[in-house]
């Protein structure tokens, strides 16, 4: 019928086509009948990230409820904070690494390395505080970019990339230290810059540490910059999906080297405010950090196949943990019965995320 | 006479097993014998030990000076080395049974724990009664050398012990809490304000180790109760002593790992050369390299050194 | 025709290990034209226009734009000359809403300091400006500009990816088989708004399957085979029975027709 | 033209397509003109498992140059097996779980956790060995299994299951075993069955450990079974595209299960050869197992996206680790410049194994 | 017709979240006949052969099988009840070969105690019979039956899973968008095959959005609208423009045609 070979192009070729004008162009409704808990499911599904602070809040509410005014006091309230201060620094690190579809194994070397690194040149070199803790910050950094190229120019998978890395930070940082430590009344004398983030000030009951308070302003920065800015949306783009990213106009590779620097820079800072954390500089610190921080991020709700979730998720997940932990040890729970309680509590709460997220029971 | 020997330590970054390494490497220099080190990767890691063990026998060495990570796990492959014809010598912590190594060079643990409870009951007085302790552990796998000392220092101090062969048994009123620390400064702040949160008016806190008990002080200081609080520790590092003379530690039990390291070299040689096998501290069956209490605040009853004795005899 | 082409490749070669995509491919596209692209699966139309665009890069030859020889080193690169595509795989971040993807390396600022020191996006403007061109294009009526594209059916998706390219590209729009998973519907839409964007001067490139609808918009057509272009022909002067013949090689091309 | 619409539908409604007989049949061919590395690296391509081989000969060859006929012994070689069985039978059973794109974190703790049940089971509650061997077993497929429903049924990300039933075992082993030890002497005393996979055979200067045996037998075994079976089959293509899998048959949800119960079921075999091994039943071994069967996979050249990979490649990668540990310590290196090289190793293999399955340079 | 069914579907309704896909949708396939289903993009098409082949189980509604209701938990419980499809997307492992592809899911076992006890996969039977169902099918040249399905081209992998349809479809197949992807010649086969397959008396369905192909081979068309059946039409008794119509809504469907 249709050797429309010799067409004039012009014209349309396939006439049945023409009816189109008279299609419909409203949108399908369906009507709606829905159980409460449904309800419900379909409004955190819309606001995931509220999922993270509800259980948190969920959290302190039970504890409260067993331990009462001990525990909700400003003291135990701040001093959640403080504990919390490390892994939520190295989590927002974490969070950008693993928005990409990373992630980063060595965040815990890097830390104590850089802190180390801040620590030996006060002191063996005897170039002052604040010059050395930019040293320090520089070395993160550095380390964060040799990260960044293996992942983004000789293209091999994060996870494998910051298992090599990690290995060698941590050694390089045993083999520099000589494994000594710098106590912390030396430090106290000599260069109290190292320590500034111990330092606290008291606001009635509450006690915060400048190291709390940089914790949150770091998280407030990198959730600003993470969904107010194009770097921010690219981010998440390249983590959604990188050949797209790619594709749509993204310079992937830059992205993915800065995320990795950032992170480094980040970790080093949690490097110094670890100084100020145990007043000393010590190069066996932060061995559980890199646990501690992809526990605090993906009970945060933080996808780790990368593109989904945020850094106020990742601090909510790290403040859970340091409820969690303080709650129990406050109850009495021994040491053991903690840790497994913990393992527990990330199977619950990525399950409910999950059941959330799903949109279907 | 030139041949080889081993040293394997329980990790390689805790000072006190790299001070350890130092002596017995300046010890094989002096005596030309060729020392190679080996470590595990954290406290406790006894696989790695066992695999340095065979190192050392497919390497053709003379002789091994072990801290053993765990003291009976690794007793086989000890077993295997001396049937290669290896003498094998435990420092500082020794096998169960303690035969099973040729010699021993160590600390009495114990004894370390003890002698701090001692002196924290006996610097109290009648207030001992009314204490309020928080016990700082190495870990959640209670490994020896933490349980040894947690359970000396409540004997010394005089608590019920319940089985001896493992701490958070006790059910002393006083004792507020058991928490872990990893042995490092960072762990040893959390324990402590975890353990405060529970109870704030603490005021005897044992730790495992020194860097433990300088991130207890950290915690007490941003309380404002570091005065008020008497912190004992096991060690006797030279950072350990700083903190007896700053006041940060009241007394700690100090060990000699230089010295166990030396007579472990010492001891190869002289098998090496004459066969024979070194001898025991009268009274015991390994030779007690000692334990000296270190404080500033010295009580009846308990010898003890100052700081500044202490500070001639630290190794880090 | 004399005209200079505004996008232009020569001898254009890329290998992927084993495998010849490209083998010494020529290409041109002059001002105003729709200029489609036919050839089997596999006959490697979207590596040729990978090569142009800028997301792959050529073993061998020169990529040309308005008659200067051009490196793209990334598909960004090629953006700023003013080449917008939309690849086969549509190329969207499925977690990001509709505004997001549009705006995608070419976010809009906020005026003034917010914009210049706080790097603040404009997401009002952004999300103004998409919303008009996705009615402005009568393409769809999507309910929400906020929405995540993986909330879209295929149609819609597609839909937004050849809005995005008639938005931003004002030199050179390239679409890949824009209408294989749409419906009767949303592809009449497709090729109404090819028309318009000729209409406006700007030259497109069309890879597509669908003869009537190649017949249909096209003025000339680039036959590909085997790697390299086969020879070039005008719908009026050939049938749709001689294109797919010489496509599948069942016909030998005509001699010289290449400058059609 | 052509509204067809009343169209008898037996012939062709596009005529334009009749053409098409006489459309060419023949595949295309191209010249090909390539450098020695090309060509190597073609070969490589086309047989990515030779890759691990190669660079653990290398490695071999590289130390027996070095340390010469020390290491170059029956006896050395013979060491490397009995110090890689534990981490190849974990790897083994890491290998299932990566090729179905999961992770299991937990492989040490349930190796470890099962071999205190064996012990206790023997000798605190006096049940002969061999039961208690069985029990044993059972346990490890039991938390596999758990670890699997998690996976297959509440569909949480692999990663974060076994984090979390990582921590729950382990803990739960130090609670179970009241952090006691059973020394050597008594087991070969009274329950020599548990210490089976230490006893040797020599052949020549050459020392093989039932265990060394033990492990080369599951991995010969699971090499048959994901090669030549439906079950094996249905590993990979569970792992390339779990949807794909599903859609064209696969019981993926069972697939799921049965590997995570069966990797269960190798770690608690690890745990009993772990008592051949290390003569006691120590309820703190295992601490690094996680990490070195990971190391093994990756180097061995297993995707840790799923669907590509052979359990013999992450036997060389034991092997290859086991290679450089031991040459190293023999040359005396320093366990932190040995820590060092092996992070350098993990991305220099894993670089190298990039560089051959891209097709280009 | 008063054949009784061999597939049906009565009131299936499938809900994601908020997205109704399908509300109260009837379907039947009879005996012998080739059924298109055509719809615009997100009607519940796809939606609708998957529940009906067990990649999804539908809310409420039932789905019989030559009259019997069945429940298929899996598209495996389908495929052994005789019921073969190509999904949209093909569910293709790309890292295996096209043997391991073709038998996914009912593997052919090792003759005697090898296959029995060692449950050893006789991998050159499987690879002998691809090898003829490819090349009995003409629809391709595949040069290694070993080579795995990712280095095939998107036109390739479609052929393939069309052919394993047609190789174990015993008692129905489904195509969903069979050529969406396949270039003219590619069409053509498929189409072929599609009428070979009716001709061993094997019921076919259908999904396309082109609308020459719908009305080529249909004996029935399925017009789907908004998650539901809107009526179904024969290709000789209404024009491609009504049927283009109907399901975009333009016009009004014919009284109770349903039973056609
Ligand atoms: N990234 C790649 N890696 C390896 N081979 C590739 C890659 N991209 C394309 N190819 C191969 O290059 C050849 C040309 O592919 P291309 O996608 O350009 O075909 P096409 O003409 O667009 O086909 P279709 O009509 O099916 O889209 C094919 O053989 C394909 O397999
Ligand atoms: N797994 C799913 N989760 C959520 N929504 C879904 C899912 N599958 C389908 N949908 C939605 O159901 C509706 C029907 O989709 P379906 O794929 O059946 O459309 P279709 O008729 O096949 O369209 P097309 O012609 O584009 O293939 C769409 O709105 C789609 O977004
Ligand atoms: O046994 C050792 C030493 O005695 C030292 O205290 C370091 O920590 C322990 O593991
Ligand atoms: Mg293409
Ligand atoms: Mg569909």
């Amino acid at each position: 019928m249709s050797d429309t070979g010799t067409a004039n192009q012009n014209s349309s070729n396939q006439s049945y086509e023409d009816v189109l004008k008279d299609a419909a162009t409203t949108v399908a409704e369906f009507e709606e009948d829905e159980s409460f808990s449904r309800k419900l499911q379909n409004w955190l599904h819309s606001t995931p990230s509220a999922v993270p602070m509800f259980v948190l809040l969920a959290a302190i509410l039970v504890f409260g409820l067993i331990l009462g005014s001990k525990f909700f006091s400003p003291f135990a309230m701040t001093l959640i904070l403080q504990q919390v201060m490390i892994v939520g620094i190295t989590a927002s690190a974490q969070t950008l690494v693993i928005l990409t579809a990373g992630i980063d194994l060595s965040v815990g070397a890097i830390m104590v390395f850089s802190s180390v690194i801040m620590g030996q040149f006060t002191f063996r070199y005897g170039i002052p505080a604040e010059i050395s803790v930019a040293i320090g910050l520089g070395a993160g950094a550095l380390m964060g970019f040799i990260n960044g190229v293996l992942v983004a120019y000789v293209k091999l998978p994060p996870f494998i990339v910051t298992l090599g890395t990690w290995q060698i930070f941590l050694a390089a940082n045993f083999l520099y230290s000589a494994n000594e430590t710098i106590r912390a009344q030396e430090i106290e004398e000599q260069a109290p810059t190292l320590q500034l983030f111990g330092e606290s000030f008291r606001i009635g009951g509450a006690v915060f540490t400048y190291g709390a308070v940089a914790m949150i302003v770091i998280v407030v920065l990198l959730a600003y910059v993470l969904s107010n800015t194009a770097w921010g949306r690219h981010v998440y783009a390249v983590g959604d999906d990188q050949e797209a990213a790619e594709l749509s106009g993204v310079k992937v590779k830059n992205t993915l080297i800065q995320v990795y620097t950032l992170s480094g820079l980040i970790c080093a800072f949690a490097g110094w405010a670890l100084i100020g954390r145990i007043g000393s500089v010590s190069p066996t610190s932060g061995q559980n950090a890199n646990i501690e921080a992809i526990t605090a991020v993906v009970i945060g709700g933080v996808s780790l196949f990368g593109g989904r979730g945020s850094i106020l998720g990742a601090l909510a997940g790290g403040l859970i943990v340091g409820v969690f932990s303080l709650g129990l040890r406050m109850i009495g729970t021994d040491p053991q019965w903690t840790y497994l309680l913990i393992g527990a509590l990330i199977i619950f709460a990525v399950t409910v995320d999950q059941w959330i997220r799903k949109g279907t029971a | 006479a030139d041949f080889g020997a081993c040293l394997i330590t329980k990790t390689d970054t805790n000072p006190f097993f790299v001070k350890m390494k130092e002596g017995a490497t300046a010890k094989a220099e002096e005596l030309g014998i060729t020392l190679k080190s080996y470590a595990g990767k954290i406290d406790g890691d006894h696989e790695a030990q066992v695999t340095a063990i065979e190192t050392c026998i497919a390497d053709g060495a003379k002789g091994i000076l072990i801290t053993p990570a765990d003291t009976s796990s690794i007793v086989s492959s000890v077993q295997k080395a001396r049937d290669a014809g290896l003498l094998v010598i435990a420092l500082d912590t020794p096998l169960e049974p303690i035969d099973a190594a040729d010699a021993t060079f160590a600390t009495d643990n114990f004894i370390a724990g003890e002698l701090i409870g001692k002196w924290a009951a006996a610097s109290l007085g009648d207030e001992a009664a009314n204490a309020k302790i928080a016990m700082l552990d190495l870990a959640v796998s209670q490994p020896t050398v933490g349980v040894l000392r947690d359970q000396g220092f409540m004997q010394g101090f005089g608590i019920d012990l319940k089985d001896p062969k493992k701490w958070g048994d006790e059910d002393d009123p006083r004792i507020v809490g058991h928490d872990v620390t990893a042995g490092n400064e960072e762990g040893g702040r959390k324990a402590m304000e975890n353990l405060l949160a529970k109870d704030p008016f603490i005021n005897v806190v044992y730790t495992i180790n020194e860097p433990a008990a300088a991130g207890a002080y950290e915690a007490l200081k941003a309380l404002g109760r570091e005065k008020e609080v008497l912190i004992v520790s096991v060690d006797g590092g030279c950072p350990g002593v700083a903190n007896v003379a700053d006041g940060v530690i009241g007394a700690t039990s100090q060990q000699y790992p230089l010295l166990m390291a030396s007579k472990g070299i010492e001891a190869i040689k002289a098998w090496a050369d004459t066969g024979a096998k070194p001898e025991v501290t009268p009274g015991k069956d390994f030779f007690d390299t000692g334990v000296k209490l270190i404080t500033d605040q010295p009580v009846d009853g308990v010898e003890s050194i100052d700081s500044k004795a202490g500070a001639e005899l630290c190794w880090g | 025709m004399t005209q200079q082409p505004v996008l232009q490749g020569r001898g254009l070669v890329k290998k992927f290990g084993k495998v010849t995509a490209l083998q010494g491919c020529d290409f041109e596209l002059y001002p105003g034209e729709v200029l489609a692209v036919i050839g089997d699966n596999g006959a490697g139309k979207s590596v040729m226009i990978k090569t142009l665009s800028g997301a792959l890069q050529p073993d061998h030859g020169e990529v040309l734009l308005d008659g200067k020889p051009v490196h793209f080193n990334t598909p960004l690169e090629a953006q700023y000359a003013g080449i917008a595509t939309v690849y086969q795989t549509l190329a969207m971040s499925p977690a990001l809403s509709i505004a997001d993807n549009m705006f995608m390396g070419r976010e809009l600022r906020k005026p003034g300091w917010r914009g210049k020191y706080l790097r603040q996006l404009d997401k009002p403007a952004m999300e103004k400006f998409s919303r008009e061109k996705l009615t402005e294009l009568g393409l769809m009526t999507i309910q929400n500009i906020k929405q995540a594209v993986e909330t879209l059916s295929g149609g819609q998706r597609q839909g937004i990816a050849v809005a995005r390219a008639a938005a931003f590209g004002s030199k050179v729009i390239i679409l890949d088989e824009p209408t294989a998973a749409l419906g009767v519907k949303e592809s009449r839409r497709v090729l109404e708004l090819i028309k318009d964007v000729r209409a406006r001067g700007i030259p497109i490139v069309l890879i597509s399957h669908n003869m009537p609808h190649v017949f249909e918009v096209a003025d000339r057509i680039h036959i590909h085979r085997l790697g390299r272009r086969l020879c070039v022909v005008k719908p009026g002067e050939h049938t749709m029975s001689d294109a797919v013949a010489m496509m599948t090689g069942a016909m030998e091309p005509p001699g010289e027709t290449q400058a059609a």
